[in-house]
């Protein structure tokens, strides 16, 4: 059996309020094989978010990590000095943010936000950092790469500006891709492209993705594992078909009756949709419960 | 590029005009007449005759609208006039002054840049540090002071108990004379400077686009002077246009604390006897000089912005 | 024949867009919406879909008096509703309100409940305290809030409840048709359901005419009577929601409904092929103006084109040349 | 809303100076004007003059005490003058658009373009000296910054959601700047008209420096100092205590509006000077 | 060896130079420009206290007074070198009183007979000025009166004859002085250096004068301080404290100015009818409190209308004492025992106005009159008391050093608006000043002056304040210093002359 990826162990983080730390992530644990896409849903507010930029070592002022492991490829990114972590970061492990209008300087070519890539982790001068930059776009089927490295964000559209996010972070060929809701600021068949390209891409060059995103339909389309967060806690883990098919959990259960499915109103009628409410007598036992299938099988009772 | 250029020259004339209305007719009703001033100090019995024959030659005792009428007139033929006390041209008199002006307002913004930026920039490096607090505290402090206070203590201080500098006057032009009114004159847009600054970065730090910085591996000093520095500067900009064109205006107090040839104590003096034709001469030229800098500045913005040539 | 209650005619909208000559004088236009036609039936869910900026909003808001039509006519029961001869505000209040995207930014954050919903019965001419609390009451039970939320503000509640807050706005004047731009596109997957349902069954219960805009197809499908599909200012498909969902014509359709993340089809993609191959062969590609792929330029009007019938309410852009 | 230390000490500091105007006549030891000694002037501070006595020989503390008056006088009329002709300008420019916006933007820019100082020199010399000429220069003076702020707000406001269901629920224009709009966007405007009035305080001593100002014998700080320039080096505390009275009450303002501005919207900072 | 050296002379009337052309410009502030630069006829003497000839060597006198034949200086020379002639005088006076320039000498220049016509443009010559040759003028004036008044003004200097454009005069002036123009920095400074053909052998004894401008009181006391000036003028604390300090107290130059600060009442106002009221408020005001704590003694106690200074000044005549309790009385006999309220029209300034008036302001409502500044600008002043609307102003006065001219401004023949600003009239007063007027004995002249100035100061139309003490001080190395009484900052430059000691000279 192959060593994972990425192997979060028992990751709990907060806000520092003064003395005291309000936990924000109570223990989560999960892990990424190479290659493997893996998918977070849950909740607004569930920790996604801070638990990708924790992977990355991004987590600013009031949030910080109290306990826990985070072994990329066995080391421990947590105990990693700054230096190192910043070598890692963007070169093995690089992530996609949800606005690609604001995550990308507006100030700057697109060229050139990619080139600093090729600067900064593989020492080339900035002549031949343009040039790989061009390359890099068109590798995400950006048409006119030329002209377009030389353009500024503000002159693309969004799926364009998030195609520059991909080329970017796809740059220095990552073991690790983290996707943070990268479609939901898309129109769909815009989505739709894009998705495609992430998963083409990855498939191709054998990069491991966490995928975070509310859309489960996104998730099914891109994941081979999916975990459910809720309130802090990764309360669900599976395989997607197997999590799709049978639900465990209250809140998974909840979140796939709730939303209309295409095509389920020509089968079976207008159906009223599930409310999650109606179904989870207390909110906050939630937590207490967890289906987590080992890898490989059907889910399965811890 | 040379279009928004040329637009942007053009949209001066519109508030020039208005400015020049607006003066003549704020002086056109101010109490006090030259001639009468020139017996403000009693040194002299008044003069009835002589005050109506100065009246006359000034054509003051013609009606408001024929003179505005001749205003106009020389206006558009870049006639500022003639002054009523050195019955000089009013443009002689302001191109005399000006250069002091300009050079007060030079050199107390490039002390303020000078000071005020890299003061702000650490600040932000670093907020929350002993050195952001000293400087906002500073800053602070440096907005809330009378001017005039200020560089009344500074010349009892620096000329007169340490007899470091020359306390007053033009002098025959040298740096000396300049430190004190220009420091003086520049503790406001320091101030300002290193609170846009500091704000500006402290923006551009949480911006989303230095979080993706960051997640490229880039190091803090990289993160700077890669996409912080540049960012910033188009806020700096901003606030040194704003306060480099209103710093003539400004100067109106130091130049008179000072006894700074500029055309402030120009304006000052001649309102005191209403040499109307000078005032409003200088008030224009003050207002056309904030225009010009900043049409200035929002060139440099679009140079440095390319998000503004766009709209 | 009595006239629909809505009844929308060769509705156009242009904006113009400044800095376009020297002093930002000679303007260009920018054609939000062009030509668009359509009615709402008496307790009917009609949608528009359509990618952004495709001038969905501006449709709706040209309805509800919020945009000035540069051409076209509105009319609420054969009354115009826009242009000269049409009502004043308070009365196109009675007939059309709006519920927002954002429930955040809907309500305003310095009224409280019992404010936002009173006073534009005050507005109105309602002036006898005890109805006012009355309707209020109601209403609050209605979208599944108690009395008590009333003397609460915005900040105290959540998405969720906002949106029902915003609903009980809409609702509060009793009008009869009521657009929903992206109702529950803001809000957690949780809650959606529970805003999906309320609609519903006010739909049902008030005998409301709901006009949806939404980019969400599978939200559409589930609550829609008929939809309208929108590209670029014009309508290119427009149809009963069967038709459109299962037997879609216009290419533009076809791409959108196939974009959907389906985790259904993402798990079993033989089924994706059987829905979508119902084509109609009569309808040659080549005849669509646009297949949607490239974006046309917003400045300059669209090229002739018209709607064809394909089948019984389903009607389908069709380049003008062919269908003349 | 979290305030934080510069709030409080701001607050503080300004309600010293409110505290000091309004009880004046209640424990100012002398009259302001007619408690005037000559034998007795410039004394330095003891116990009967706390901050000592002027060149007239009148109490320097009484001084003080009153020229809070005059000092909040000053920065609130102004202000609230400012403010006024701002919020409506703004309001209705963003509000109406067109080319009422395009007139309002004009004056804006001309307004911004006239140095502040030599405006209000300017409306000084036509009504001369005095505290209602000083009120009505520096209401007219400083309205240029409220009216943007004002008019971006509503711009942003107008597209929010409870603007348009105002709207489409039957407001008037009117009712909606009034009761949708104006109350939303009144952080800013405080922020502008709190860091105003430190502002005015300091032009109406630069505005007594010029010759100007409030005149004798109301007690304004401005006056008070320019009037003891001369008199640094024989007695300072005629210029210090006016100096430092004026410095912390436009540090008050100061801080309070920076205070508020930092808890409304950190944003802003960069947005306005 | 009293050559050489470079004297920082300052000029504390404001921060510039009007113009460099001084025939346009009434203002003491280019007469440091004059003094340096310019000659005219006469010249201001001030050890005699008199005009005397300064470019004539001798003059001879009609019978009647009225035509003066002067003889002009043969061996004075203009910068330009151009000898001077006959013919520059005739110029330089129709330049002043050309209509079209609208000078202010013009009304110096109307003493001499047939300017008025040419003043109005109703002439093409002034009669009354005949060349008789090169080197003899001939004046005829309007009476017997003492031109050296009117004519050693800076308004009436003499300019060259052969200047072709005269617009050159305001940037390049060109005089008969003992300095040549050198440069002029504007808003800074002024630079002349010696005339080497000045016609007066031995002087000037400078190389060279920097006047520097400097209207801030304390600027100039730092600048003095520093030795960066070698004259300074004092205002009222900066007298108490030189006087204070041992360096400085020995170089300290006094005189009696010939200005009358007072505050004018209005007639027309209903209190002020009444003598006894103007009285009381003379009696109810402690002038020599406020002469000593506010003014720093920087004035004398006024005792009338003419100054110290005045040769018809009376020193036996008594000022008003300090009397509250019959300032009382005269108000109750005037039938104001409650009082009234007035408005104290004043400008700035802190030796004559608003100041001074909140001096009285705690006096005067010991006897119960409220009085209430109304602060105006310096130049409006002016317009303010020569329209007559007031109820009281505060200024100075010019009321010497000719005392005949001084008084004028108490005749009742003398327009308001020109300097009878209290619209006296007293038929007692224009008896004597008449007679005054009349007599040609100036010993006779000044008795009849002293009664009508003691006139007047029992009708009290003003409250007399004080006559300015003007106060120089001067680095110790400087000599030559005369006390000037019309104008002490005015010096003759070419008297003045620096020693060894001075730090540039080491
Ligand atoms: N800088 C911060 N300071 C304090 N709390 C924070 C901070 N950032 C995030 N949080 C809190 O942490 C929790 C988890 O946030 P996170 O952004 O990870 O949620 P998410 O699952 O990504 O939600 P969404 O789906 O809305 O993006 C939330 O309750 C949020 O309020
Ligand atoms: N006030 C306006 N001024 C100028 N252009 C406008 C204005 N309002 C809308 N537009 C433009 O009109 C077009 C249609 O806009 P609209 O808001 O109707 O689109 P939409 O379909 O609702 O998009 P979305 O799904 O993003 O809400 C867009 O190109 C938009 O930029
Ligand atoms: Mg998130
Ligand atoms: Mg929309």
């Amino acid at each position: 059996m192959t060593a994972p990826l990425l192997d979060i162990k028992d990751l709990q983080l907060g806000v520092a309020l003064g003395q005291s730390i309000h936990p924000l992530l109570k223990s989560v644990s999960f892990q990424i094989m190479p290659g493997e896409a893996y998918g977070l849903v849950g909740e607004s507010g569930s920790g996604k978010s801070v638990t990708s930029l924790a992977v990355m070592g991004l987590l600013k002022k009031p949030l910080a990590v109290s306990s826990g492991k985070i072994l990329f490829k066995g080391q421990d990114l947590l105990a990693l000095p700054k230096r190192e972590m910043r070598r890692l970061r963007g070169n093995r492990v690089a992530m996609i943010f949800q606005e690609p209008m604001t995550a990308l300087n507006p100030l700057s070519t697109v060229g050139r936000q990619i080139a600093e890539m090729f600067v900064l982790h593989q020492g080339k001068s900035w002549r031949e950092a343009k040039k790989l930059a061009v390359e890099a776009l068109s590798n995400v089927r950006v048409p006119n790469p030329d002209r377009r490295a030389k353009s500024y964000p503000h002159q693309m559209s969004g799926g364009l500006r998030q195609r520059v996010m991909i080329a970017m972070a796809l740059a220095c060929n990552p073991d690790l891709l983290i996707a943070d809701e990268p479609t939901t600021a898309l129109d769909v068949t815009v989505q739709a492209e894009v998705l495609r390209l992430i998963k083409e891409l990855c498939a191709e060059r054998g990069t491991a993705v966490l995928f975070i995103s509310h859309d489960l339909g996104v998730i099914a389309s891109i994941c081979q594992r999916v975990g459910v967060m809720y309130a802090g806690c990764l309360v669900e883990e599976n395989e997607t078909r197997a999590l799709f098919d049978t639900p465990r959990h209250d809140y998974t259960r909840g979140l796939l009756g709730a939303l209309p499915r295409l095509g389920s109103r020509s089968q079976h009628g207008r159906q009223r949709l599930v409310d999650i409410d109606s179904i989870i007598a207390d909110r906050s036992k939630l937590t207490d419960t967890r289906f987590i299938a080992p890898r490989g099988t059907e889910g399965s009772q811890p | 590029m040379f279009r928004f250029t040329l637009r942007r020259i053009l949209q001066i004339i519109p508030t020039v005009v208005v400015v020049a209305l607006l003066i003549f007719v704020i002086f056109s009703v101010v109490p006090g007449t030259f001639a009468a001033s020139l017996f403000a100090d009693g040194k002299r019995a008044a003069d009835p005759q002589m005050i109506a024959r100065l009246n006359e030659e000034f054509g003051l005792n013609k009606p408001l609208m024929e003179r505005f009428v001749a205003y106009v007139t020389d206006l558009a033929q870049f006639d500022l006039g003639t002054s009523f006390r050195t019955r000089q041209p009013v443009f002689d008199l302001i191109n005399d002054r000006m250069w002091a002006s300009l050079k007060l307002a030079i050199v107390a913004m490039v002390f303020a840049l000078a000071v005020g930026v890299p003061l702000g920039f650490l600040a932000a490096m670093r907020p929350g540090s002993v050195l952001d607090t000293v400087t906002m505290i500073g800053a602070v402090s440096g907005l809330s002071m009378p001017q005039f206070w200020l560089g009344l203590l500074a010349m009892y201080l620096f000329a007169l108990q340490l007899n470091w500098l020359p306390s007053f006057g033009y002098g025959n032009g040298s740096f000396q004379n300049l430190i004190l009114p220009a420091v003086t004159l520049g503790v406001t847009p320091l101030a300002l400077l290193a609170r846009t600054t500091r704000a500006g970065v402290l923006d551009v730090l949480n911006a989303d686009f230095i979080r993706t910085a960051h997640s490229k591996g880039m190091s803090e000093i990289k993160v700077v002077r890669w996409h912080v520095a540049r960012n910033a500067l188009v806020l700096i900009v901003t606030t040194v246009g704003l306060q480099f064109g209103s710093l003539i205006g400004q100067a109106v107090v130091i130049e008179k604390l000072f006894a700074w040839p500029g055309i402030g104590s120009l304006l000052v003096d001649s309102v005191a006897i209403r040499d109307i034709p000078v005032v409003q001469g200088t008030i224009l030229v003050i207002v056309l000089w904030f225009l010009v800098i900043n049409t200035a500045v929002d060139l440099i913005y679009a140079a440095i912005d390319p998000r503004i040539k766009q709209e | 024949m009595t006239p629909p209650l809505l009844q929308v005619d060769d509705l156009h909208v242009r904006f113009p867009i400044s800095g376009g000559g020297l002093l930002g004088k000679g303007r260009r236009m920018l054609h939000a919406v062009n030509g668009i036609s359509f009615s709402l039936a008496k307790g009917e869910c009609l949608s528009i879909v359509g990618e952004s900026g495709c001038g969905k909003s501006t449709t709706a808001l040209s309805i509800l008096g919020l945009q000035e039509p540069t051409e076209g006519t509105i009319r609420y029961r054969g009354q115009p509703l826009a242009g000269p001869g049409a009502p004043g505000r308070m009365q196109r209040a009675k007939a059309v309100q709006m519920v927002f995207q954002d429930p955040y930014a809907s309500l305003n954050p310095r009224q409280s409940v019992r404010s936002s919903l009173a006073a534009p019965l005050r507005l109105h001419g309602v002036t006898a305290g005890s109805e006012i609390e009355g309707r209020i009451e109601a209403m609050l039970k209605n979208v599944g809030l108690t009395p008590e939320h009333a003397t609460r503000y915005p900040h105290e509640f959540s998405g969720g409840q906002r949106q029902r807050i915003g609903i009980a706005r809409a609702l509060i004047l009793e009008p009869e048709i009521v657009v929903l731009d992206e109702p529950v596109s803001a809000l957690d997957v949780s809650i959606r359901a529970q805003i999906i349902n309320l609609l519903l069954d006010l739909q049902e219960k008030l005998g409301l005419s709901y006009l949806m805009i939404s980019h969400d197809l599978s939200v559409v499908e589930h609550m829609s009577d008929r939809v309208l599909v929108m590209y670029f200012g014009q309508i290119v498909e427009e149809g009963g929601w069967r038709a459109i969902f299962e037997t879609p014509a216009h290419p533009y359709t076809r791409r959108l409904i196939a974009a959907i993340p389906d985790p259904n089809a993402a798990l079993s993609p033989p089924a994706k092929e059987d829905r979508h191959t119902a084509d109609r062969p009569q309808l040659a590609a080549h005849s669509f103006v646009s297949d949607g792929s490239r974006a046309p330029d917003v400045f300059t009007a669209p090229p002739s084109s018209k709607l064809v019938e394909i089948a019984l309410n389903h009607k389908v852009r069709l380049a003008a040349t062919l269908s003349d | 809303m979290r305030l934080g230390f510069n709030f409080w000490l701001g607050a503080g500091l300004t309600a010293l100076v409110i505290f000091a105007g309004v009880l004046a006549p209640w424990i100012a030891p002398f009259d302001p004007v007619l408690d005037a000694d000559l034998m007795s002037s410039e004394l330095p501070p003891d116990a009967t003059f706390w901050f000592g006595t002027d060149a007239q020989g009148r109490d320097v503390y009484t001084r003080i005490l009153f020229g809070a008056q005059i000092s909040l006088t000053v920065g609130i009329v102004s202000q609230v003058i400012n403010s006024i002709i701002g919020v409506t300008l703004g309001m209705t420019a963003g509000y109406w658009g067109g080319w009422w916006d395009d007139l309002v933007n004009g004056l804006t820019n001309v307004m911004l373009a006239i140095p502040s100082l030599i405006f209000a020199l300017a409306v000084m010399a036509v009504l001369g000296p005095g505290l209602p000429s000083l009120l009505v220069a520096l209401g007219l003076t400083n309205w240029s910054w409220t009216c943007r702020i004002a008019r971006s707000s509503t711009l942003s406001l107008k597209s929010q959601g409870y603007v348009q269901a105002a709207q489409t629920l039957g407001y008037g224009d009117l009712r909606i700047m009034f009761t949708q709009i104006l109350p939303n966007m009144m952080g800013p405007i405080l922020v502008m008209a709190t860091l105003g009035m430190g502002s005015a305080v300091l032009s109406e001593a630069a505005l007594s420096f010029l010759g100007l100002g409030i005149q004798p014998p109301f007690p304004s700080w401005g006056s008070m100092l320019t009037d003891a320039r001369q008199l640094i080096q024989l007695a300072p505390w005629v210029a210090i205590f006016p100096g430092l009275a004026i410095f912390l009450s436009v540090l008050g303002f100061n801080l309070l509006g920076d205070g508020l501005r930092d808890s409304l919207d950190p944003h802003m900072r960069t947005r306005s000077p | 060896e009293r050559s050489g050296g470079t004297l920082v002379f300052t000029a504390p009337y404001g921060s510039s130079f009007a113009t460099l052309d001084v025939q346009a410009s009434p203002n003491t502030q280019e007469e440091f420009i004059t003094q340096a630069i310019h000659r005219g006829l006469y010249s201001w003497n001030s050890i005699e206290n008199k005009p005397v000839l300064e470019l004539a060597d001798s003059e001879d006198l009609s019978e009647d007074g009225t035509v003066h034949t002067y003889h002009l200086r043969k061996n004075a020379v203009f910068h330009n070198g151009k000898p001077l002639t006959a013919d520059d005088f005739i110029y330089s006076y129709k330049r002043i009183a050309n209509p079209k320039n609208a000078f202010p000498g013009a009304s110096f220049i109307a003493v001499i007979k047939g300017a008025d016509e040419f003043i109005a443009g109703k002439a093409d010559e002034i009669s009354g000025l005949k060349k008789i040759d090169d080197n003899t003028l001939e004046i005829t004036y309007t009476g017997p009166i003492n031109p050296g008044f009117p004519l050693m003004q800076n308004t009436t200097v003499i300019y060259p004859s052969n200047v072709e454009d005269e617009t050159s005069f305001a940037k390049n002036p060109i005089g008969l002085g003992a300095f040549v123009f050198k440069e002029h920095v504007p808003g800074s400074q002024v630079v002349v250096e010696k005339f080497d053909k000045y016609y007066e052998e031995g002087k000037p004894y400078l190389d060279r004068i920097n006047i520097v401008l400097m209207a801030e009181d304390a600027a100039r006391d730092v600048a003095f301080r520093n030795k960066e000036i070698d004259v300074s003028i004092l205002g009222p604390t900066q007298y108490q404290a030189y006087q204070g300090e041992d360096v400085l107290k020995d170089h300290l130059l006094e005189v009696a100015e010939v200005y009358t600060r007072n505050i004018g009442f209005n007639p027309a106002f209903e209190p002020f009818k009444d003598k006894r009221v103007r009285q009381a408020i003379n009696y109810a005001i402690n002038a020599p409190l406020i002469i000593e704590r506010l003014v720093k003694n920087k004035a004398y106690p006024a005792s009338g209308w003419l100054p110290l200074s005045s040769p018809a000044f009376d020193k036996d005549k008594a000022a008003y004492a300090f009397d509250p309790e019959k300032a009382k009385a005269l108000l109750t006999e005037a039938g104001y025992a409650d009082g009234f309220e007035f408005e104290v029209t004043a400008s700035p300034n802190e030796s004559w106005g608003v100041p001074i008036v909140e001096a009285i302001l705690p006096m005067l409502k010991k006897v119960g009159i409220t009085v209430k500044p109304k602060p105006v600008e310096s130049s409006a002043l002016g317009d303010a008391v020569t329209s007559n609307t007031f109820q009281a102003f505060i200024w100075s006065n010019l009321s010497g050093p000719d005392p005949l001219n001084a008084l004028r401004c108490f005749h009742s023949k003398t327009q308001q608006s020109a300097c009878n600003y209290t619209s006296y009239a007293s038929p007692e007063f224009d008896k004597l000043y008449e007679a005054a007027q009349q007599e040609r004995d100036p010993a006779k002249q000044n008795d009849l002056l002293r009664q009508a100035n003691n006139i007047v100061q029992d009708d009290a139309p003003v409250w007399f304040f004080n006559y300015n003490k003007a106060v120089m001080a001067y680095q110790p190395w400087i000599h030559g210093l005369v006390p000037n009484a019309t104008e002490l900052a005015v010096q003759p430059y070419d008297e003045i002359w620096i020693d060894e000691t001075a730090p540039a000279r080491q």
